[in-house]
Formats: C-alpha cells, structure tokens, sequence
C-alpha cells in the first residue's frame, strides 16, 4: 500500500519537476536566442508568467467538443511518455512505469500527441489549423524514420526493449551509448532537431505562413495546456536522449546538465538557419539522418 | 483525380504580409492556382486631401505615402515643383538631397534585410539590421528632427544645412555598417537553405518585365538593367561613379542579390557625395506659402526607391493649390497585378518571401 | 535631344495627323493630345512601334469649370530616354472609355481605381466594382464636386477642444502654470 | 476561515501582475505606425525584456495596437479582430491619428476618434511616437492593469449597443457575427 503512495507522490513530483525544468529551458532559449540577436531578452522565468497569464483569462473560445481534446491529448501524450522515462538512474522519488517493450510503447505514445492536436485543430474551422496539422504530420513521416532506425539498432544491439536495460548496460560498461552506437546516436540528434520544432523545421506554426499553425484558434487555457504539456514533452525528449545515450543521470545536477547541453544542440542550430519548405525537410531526414540510422542498424547486426 | 479546391486568406491580419492588405489564395493542395489581392485597407485620400492644401502645405502628406523609405516621395513631389515652376536649386542642396535619398534607400535595404529573412524564418539577421538600421535614424534625426517622417527635401532646396560634424558622423556609420554587412552575408546568402528556398521561386519573366510595369530591383533581378539614376539622372547622380547591378534569373535568389550589391554602392555613393561636398546656399526660398501659385500645367517627376520608380504627377490650374496630384508607387504594379501572376503555381510557403522580395508596400497602393 | 524630339513627333503626326503636339519644355518630355477614338491606336502604336514600352503612369485630372475629364498617359522609351505625355479628353457627364488593359496590363489596376474614384465607366473591364472602397454610397469621391472635409465632420466624431489654432505650449502654460523652457520659447509663437 | 473577498484581492493581484508582465501584441499593422514595432522589438529599444511579444493571432494577444489611422474598411476587420480576442483584453491607440485624426482630420475614409468605436486604454501621441514613447505607453499600460483599471472589455461589453451605434454609422453594410462571448 505505502509503495502505490510512494508511486502516486512520485509521479507528481516528476511531473512538477518536468513542467518547472521545461518552462525553464523555454525561458532559457528565449534568453540565448535574445542574447545573440544582441538583446537583453525576457527574464529567464518570463514562461512562468506568461503561463500564468494564460491560466488567467477570463474567456476562452471554443468551437466544439473536439477542441477540448486536443491540448488534453497532448498533455495525456506528455505525461503518459514521462511516466516511462526513468529520470534518475536509482531513485525511488522519480518512479516509473518500468516493463519490458516501454520503448516501443514510448514510440507510440509519442506520435498520440500531435494525433490529438489534429482532431482539436480540424474542429477549429481555421485553414491555418489545418493545414498546420498536415505539416505537422508529414514532419512527423520525416523524422520517425531515423529515430525509429536509431532506436532499432540499439534494441537489436543489445537485445532488450527496455530503456532501463539499456541505462544499466551503460552502467556496467562504463561507456555511454554514444560512443559504443554512435551512428545511432547521430541519426537521433538530427531526428530531435525535427522533434524540437525549431528552425528550420519550425513549418508547423511557421508565422509568416500560417500565423501559428495548428494552435491558431486556441488562447487563454487552451494555450497554457499545451504550452504546459510542451514543456514537459520538451524534458521527456531530452531526459530520455540522456538515458539512451549520455548513460543516464545519478543526481539532479548531472541531469540538467546533461540535458541542457542536449538542449543547447538545436536552440543554436535554430538561430542561423532559414526555415526549411515541408518537403525540403522530409527529403532532408530520408537523407542523412535515415542514412546514419540504416549505418547504425547495420553496425548492430554485423558488429556486435 | 482532381484535388479540392479550398480558398485561403493572408492577411489582412497576417503576420506575413507586408503590411494592411489581404491576397485571397485558391489552393489545391499546397500549391496556388489563383491568387487575387484585395487592397484599400489603407487608403487615406492622399491625393483628394492635397487639393484642399497649399503647395507647401502638401509637402507633409508627402512622406507618409510608403514609411520605410519615405524621401523618394518627397523628391519627387520637391522637383515635380520645380519643373512646374522652373525654380533653380542650389548645387549643395542637390548634393544633400542624393545624401539623404541613398540614407533612406540604406536605411530601406536594412528593413527589407529583416522583412525577407523573417518571411524565411532566420529571425537572426533581421533582428540585427533593422536594429542596426538605428544608426540610420540616428543621422536622420538630428539632420532632420524626426526618425522616420523627415520632410527635409524641400521645393528649392532642402529644410535646414548640415549640422556641424555631420559628415564625420555619416562617414563612421558607413563604415559600420559596412562591417555588419559581412556578418549578416555569412548567414544569409552563405547559407544552403536560403538558397534552396528562393532559387527558382517567384519568377518573374524577363520578356515581359517591362511591359508589366516592373521596376527597380525587380526589374534588375530579370537580367535588364535599369536604374533611372542612370536613365533618367535627376540631382547629380550622372556626377558620381557607381554601377547598377544586374542579376540573371528573376527569381528571389536573383533579387537579393541585386539588392546585396546595392546596398554596397549606396554606402560608395554616400562617401562619394561626402567628398564632392561644395560649400554654398542650401534653400531657394520660395515665396509666401500662403500666395504661392504655381503656373498652369503638369509635371512628372520620377525618383529610383528601393522598389523601384516611384513618381508624383502634378497638375496646377494656376492656383495656390494643386488640381491633382498623383502619386505613382512601384507597389501600385508589383503589388496588384505582378504578384498575382507571380504567385500563380507557388507554394503557399513562399507566399510571403515573395511579397517581400517584391518590394510590396500596400501604402503605395491605395493611398 | 531636341532633334530626337522633332524626329519622334514628325514620325507619331506622320501616323496621326490630327494630334496636337506640346513641346516647350527643356528636358526630356513632349506632350501629345488626342481625341478619345484613337486613343488605343496611338498607345499601341508608341508602345510596339516605337519603343514606348514602360508605361510610367496614368492620371486622371477632373477640369470641373470645363466639364471634361482628362486622362493622361505618361509613357516611357529605355531606348530613346524620352517621356511622353499622352493626353485625351473626355465628357465629364457622360464619361466612358473603352478599356486599355490589354496594352500594359497594369492598366487594369488603373482603370479599376479611376471607375471608383471618378466614375469613368470602362466598357469591356473585367473586375469586381469594389476596388479600394467598401460599400462606398457617396459620389465618386475624388470628383472635384464632393467635399471631403464637409463629409468628414458629418460622418465621424469629431474630439472637442482643439478648434482653434493656438500654439500647444501656450495652453499648457496656461492650464498648469509650468514654465516654457528657455530653449522652447523660440519656436513658439 | 479564509476570507473570500480577501483571497479573491490576492487572486487579483497575482493575475494582475502577471498580466502585467506578460503582454502579448497581436502583430496587425493597421497603419504607418508598424513601422516603429520592428526597432521596438529589436536591440535598442528590445521590449522583449518588459514581456512584450508579438502574437500571430487574435485568440492569443492581449493588447490590440492600433498603429495609426484606421480607415473605415480597417475599422471593419479591427472590430472583428478585436471581438475575437479573449478577456482581458487592452486596446492602445498609437499615433495622433487615432486621437483626432491627425493630419488626415478632413479625410473622408478614416475615423478620427478611436474610443468612440473601440475601448481604448491607452493613448501614445505623437506622428511618429518613437519606440521610447512605445515602451512609456506599454509601461502606463502596466501600471494601469496592476491597478485594476484596464478593463476595456467590461465597459465594451456594458456599452456594447452604444458602441454598435457608432460602429454601424459608419459600416452600413454590417455582415459579421455578433458579440457573444
């Protein structure tokens, strides 16, 4: 019975530590991104405000019951991901979900999210939104195709579905993943790049073309939901490359700096590029990134 | 099977439109097959109001026809005047008058840098210049008192001299910014995927450029070199030493280009006017604004802007007050009928890439 | 130049004989009148015989004592580096025109703004009747005859307090007392 | 017992200040004065760092800028854009234009008093205000939502039939939903 407590507690420990770290980071791209187009930039907890500010509005519009669903789906996606994300190596205050096969699990419960955000979108009415959302969705064909690759190769690699099996793999060899796979490791960097949605796969909620995409009719509440679970998706993605690749984290410290330096990987990048066209972006993952991916596969089967 | 046919709006609340209007887009897929724009949101009856103002009173109306480069409507309209009357303007005055156009036009390329990057997403550079287009400002204020609405060129001359250590202060902003302008080529035009964004996008066809009415840069990007400082000299710009570039293609790639390079011989043409500076008057003055008449008839002065000839019609009947004045934007044809043959077969992503490196200013258009 | 000027008017009279022909002016521009019906002749004649290709702009000036409208062409050679003004008259109470816009397509955007704004009816243009207005039931508002100022002070509010033309600092100075600066007081009146 | 009129004030002022702090401007053009948001938002001026952004669309902005004039076509698509945002929600005129009309005083296709039509919160004078003016305007603006006293969208709301009056004198053919949220 104490343990179901201790589990219930945990989760939502992980999960204020997940939006407080998201929001962070946010913040903390804000600040980068100002700082190298030679501003000041908004305090680093300006997300928490405008968080709040969101939370706070008096209205907010919706246009049918579908609408609900779509941040819930996302928020349901995002928490549903991090319960199976092991956040600390050995830590009983960040529980998880740990079973056998939660990596292929976490592959799909990573694509509900934006699943989701179709239907509310397409309830919306607005052409932005919907075609938003088929961007999102091609983008989406784009990068799975490396980042499965990538992940394929280390469960064929080692044998196991299982992400904690692969923290205590690297924990036993003593070398990170990213060295011991690394085409796996390059073929999944340059899948998160289109994950993150930054420049220059920003065409979901490109602002010159489609306002901003898919959320374009959502304010108020709406916006903070999905603004929150955004968040904790943004810490989801990162902690799970840590546990995959950096060989997970013994304390909070090391987590975030593992995961702010991972950060770090396509906040630059999304400064000095020019925002890529759908299909420019599509070629681009079955390009390199699948290439490094079928490098990856190929080093698991033949090199063991 | 024939794919569905869905109409969508840009504008006129967009944030990639280039100012109040709306293009009205029929879409099959991601591809454009009919483009119809839809202007007016901005029409002020300029040219209704200066019938009911003076000669002079009309010259404040002047600079609020297109704001980011607002000194070629004011030459226009100061020497579409001085045809009319056959008013005399000083040697300085003229060589003032090139200054703050090729500022303006400077301060313009700077806008347009931000404009045309941040239609592509690389926010980077247009933070940069249109914050360095500050320095710009700077100048213009303490030349002419305002920021961005200077009503400095003046029928017979220009509004006030040079300040003391003027040409100094200009000089050291060139250089600067002549700097800056690696930085922003490094990440801009060194860049692969601004060139697979623009090569090959919104071609314009260089047969029929001239007689749709294309102008400027546009014009320039066609391969067809046409600048009417040189065609059609106005002030003293067949004293000074510079080239017009010319790009083959008509395409965004070519017309950033062509504006790249101009930006470079503007800052040549500033230093070259700062030097062949001749001391004098600066101001012809004109008589009582409130009796001035100018004789009966019509002029036509046409000025080089960064989009391109931007021109002032007048027509006096011999009063104190204008029967008609038009002013003729490069918008008025870029943005109408240009841009919907442009955007014919585009992706609805370069929608508004291409209304940028069109140079649409909707101000123009309506008035 | 001057020559080049005498050449290209002998050369349009030779193909136009009724025109009446402008030319005193010491730059490079010379104006040619001609009546409504052959307008579309010349305009293709200057434009794909004699290289008048770039139509530079196209007005239209209401002479209300006179009750005509009259269209002017400004027309532009890149070869010969000589301007045209091409003008023609018509009634003002019947005004009509056959359209142009199959000679420079930008005459379509023309033609469309002088139907509003003057109520030039063109026979043959193909556009919507809303151009730059919007449900517009006034006269063609850029007619000599409609008074804007008289319009405006009828349809929209008008802020109290600032009717007369006394100097902003003055007033001030009066309302709170506050002193004009020193620097100031030379550009008040 | 938590006293319910005091825990609300404390809500308030924690919305408030957030509120304050986060002002999202919905990027709509309507006029010249667009042409001082780009320095505003960029390095000199970097309003950024008072927590004023751009919004790409109407359901996420706080604060309508008017920038300059509106003519009466404008007028049309400002009160829609505006009757879609979401409450709380700041109008702020920008640019004697909307004060008095301006320079365009006698034009027959602007307004010239912006609050008769839209609750307007704040008023930056000036043609053009510089983006100092700007970021003094956005500060009142501030000082005015951490009082309570920006609430443009309950008088607009209360005088709505007043407001539709002024609107449709000047809008006569009147083809949008009506204010229902």
């Amino acid at each position: 019975m104490e343990s179901v407590l201790y589990n219930i507690l945990g989760a939502v420990a992980t999960f204020l530590l997940a939006f407080v770290v998201g929001m962070i980071y946010g913040g903390l791209n804000r600040k980068i991104t100002a700082r190298v187009q030679n501003r000041k930039g908004p305090p680093f907890y300006q997300n928490f405000i405008d968080a709040m500010k969101l939370a706070s509005k008096r209205s907010a519009i919706h246009h049918g019951i579908m609408q609900h669903f779509g941040p819930a789906f996302i928020m349901v996606s995002s928490v549903m991901s991090l319960m199976v994300v092991p956040v600390l190596t050995h830590n009983q205050w960040f529980p998880n979900l740990n079973f056998h096969g939660d990596l292929i699990f976490l592959l799909y419960i990573m694509v509900f999210g934006p699943l989701g955000m179709a239907l509310g979108a397409g309830q919306t009415g607005n052409p932005n939104s919907a075609i938003g959302v088929t961007r999102g969705l091609s983008l989406m064909t784009g990068f799975e195709i490396p980042w499965v690759m990538a992940l394929v190769a280390l469960m064929i690699q080692y044998h196991t579905t299982s992400i904690v099996d692969l923290m205590n793999v690297q924990i036993q060899s003593g070398t990170w993943l990213m060295f011991s796979s690394p085409f796996a490791f390059i073929a999944a960097v340059m899948a998160m790049l289109g994950m993150f949605r930054y420049s220059p796969f920003d065409i979901v909620g490109a602002p010159a073309e489609l306002a901003s995409g898919p959320i374009s009719e959502n304010g108020g509440k709406y916006l903070f939901v999905m603004m929150s679970a955004g968040s904790v998706f943004a810490f989801v993605k990162l902690t799970l490359y840590v546990d995959l690749f950096m060989g997970g984290a013994d304390n909070l410290v090391i987590l975030l700096v593992k995961t702010f330096v991972l950060y770090l990987i396509p906040v630059l990048y999304s400064l000095t590029t020019v925002r890529y066209r759908t299909e420019h972006a599509i070629r681009w993952f079955w390009g390199w990134p699948s290439f490094f991916g079928l490098l990856a596969i190929l080093q698991a089967v033949f090199f063991k | 099977m024939r794919e569905k046919e869905t109409t969508l709006y840009i504008g006129p609340q967009h944030p990639g439109i280039t100012g109040n209007m709306m293009v009205r887009l029929k879409v099959t897929g991601d591809t454009i097959v009919k483009a119809t724009t839809e202007v007016g949101y901005l029409h002020r009856a300029f040219e209704k109001l200066q019938e009911q103002r003076n000669w002079l009173q009309c010259f404040t109306l002047m600079c609020r026809f297109c704001v980011p480069e607002p000194d070629p409507a004011e030459e226009s309209y100061a020497r579409a005047v001085e045809l009319l009357e056959g008013r005399e303007v000083p040697e300085r005055a003229k060589y003032i008058r090139v200054l703050v156009l090729e500022l303006a036009r400077l301060g313009a390329y700077m806008l347009w840098y931000g404009g045309q990057n941040g239609s592509l997403g690389l926010y980077t550079v247009g933070q940069w210049s249109v914050g360095d287009r500050n320095y710009i400002l700077d100048l213009f204020e303490e030349l002419t008192g305002g920021r961005v609405y200077h009503m400095y060129i003046w029928p017979g001359g220009v509004r006030r001299d040079l300040p003391k250590g003027f040409e100094e202060k200009v000089l050291r902003t060139m250089d600067y910014l002549e700097n800056r302008l690696k930085d922003y080529d490094d990440l801009m035009f060194d860049n692969t995927i601004f060139q697979k964004r623009t090569q090959g996008i919104g071609i314009v066809s260089k047969e029929k450029a001239i007689e749709w009415g294309v102008v400027g840069p546009v014009l320039r990007g066609c391969g067809i070199k046409s600048d009417i400082r040189i065609d059609d000299p106005y002030e003293v710009y067949d004293r000074l030493d510079f080239e017009v570039p010319t790009q083959e293609g008509g395409d965004i790639w070519a017309r950033a280009l062509v504006r790249r390079q101009e930006v470079r011989q503007s800052i040549r043409i500033i230093r070259q006017v700062i030097e062949q500076m001749p001391s004098g008057e600066y101001y012809n003055r004109i008589p009582n604004p409130q009796k001035w008449a100018l004789p009966k008839g019509d002029a036509y002065a046409r000025t080089e802007s960064v989009r391109g000839e931007v021109g002032m019609y007048i027509a006096s009947d011999g009063g104190t007050k204008p029967r008609r004045t038009h002013f003729r934007g490069a918008a008025y044809v870029h943005g109408v009928t240009l841009l919907e043959k442009v955007l014919v077969g585009a992706n609805i992503s370069d929608v508004s890439p291409i209304m940028n490196s069109l140079g649409v200013c909707p101000p123009e258009i309506e008035r | 130049m001057k020559e080049l000027k005498e050449q290209l008017i002998n050369r349009i009279k030779a193909h136009f004989p009724d025109i009446t022909v402008e030319n005193n002016f010491n730059y490079n521009r010379f104006d040619v009148s001609i009546n409504k019906e052959s307008i579309h002749s010349i305009l293709f004649y200057l434009k794909d015989v004699m290289g008048f290709k770039h139509l530079s702009d196209t007005n239209c000036v209401d002479w209300l004592e006179e009750g005509e409208f009259e269209i002017v062409f400004i027309v532009w050679s890149p070869a010969e580096k000589i301007k045209i003004f091409v003008r023609t008259r018509i009634d003002r109470n019947n005004p009509v025109l056959e359209t142009l816009d199959m000679i420079w397509p930008q005459l379509h955007t023309y033609e469309r703004e002088f139907r509003e704004m003057f109520g030039i009816q063109f026979t043959g243009l193909e556009a919507p009747d809303e151009f730059i207005l919007e449900d517009w039931q006034g006269p063609p508002p850029y007619r000599r005859d409609f008074d804007t100022a008289a319009f405006a002070a009828e349809t929209f509010f008008e802020r109290p307090g600032r009717e007369d033309a006394e100097d902003v600092r003055e007033a001030i100075t009066k309302l709170t007392g506050e002193e004009i600066p020193e620097f100031a007081k030379k550009y008040s009146r | 017992m938590i006293n319910d009129k005091n825990s609300q004030k404390i809500v308030d002022i924690i919305q408030n200040w957030a509120r304050q702090h986060s002002i999202w401007v919905l990027a709509y053009g309507t006029g010249c004065g667009a042409i001082e948001l780009p320095p505003t938002m960029t390095s000199r001026y970097d309003a950024e760092r008072l927590g004023v952004r751009g919004a790409a669309t109407p359901r996420q902005a706080d604060v309508l800028l008017i920038t300059g004039y509106l003519t009466t076509k404008t007028l049309k698509r400002v009160i829609r854009v505006y009757e879609q945002m979401q409450d709380p929600k700041y109008v702020v005129g920008f640019g004697s234009c909307t004060i008095n009309g301006g320079m365009y005083y006698d034009s027959y296709n602007t307004i010239k008093v912006l609050d008769k039509y839209l609750p307007v919160d704040v008023y930056i004078n000036g043609c053009m205000p510089r983006p100092e003016a700007v970021l003094s305007g956005f500060a009142k603006l501030q000082e005015r939502i951490a009082e309570g006293r920006a609430e443009g969208a309950k008088k607009y709301k209360e005088n709505l039939e007043w407001y539709r009056a002024n609107q449709k004198k000047i809008i006569p053919n009147w083809v949008m939903p009506d204010y229902n949220w």
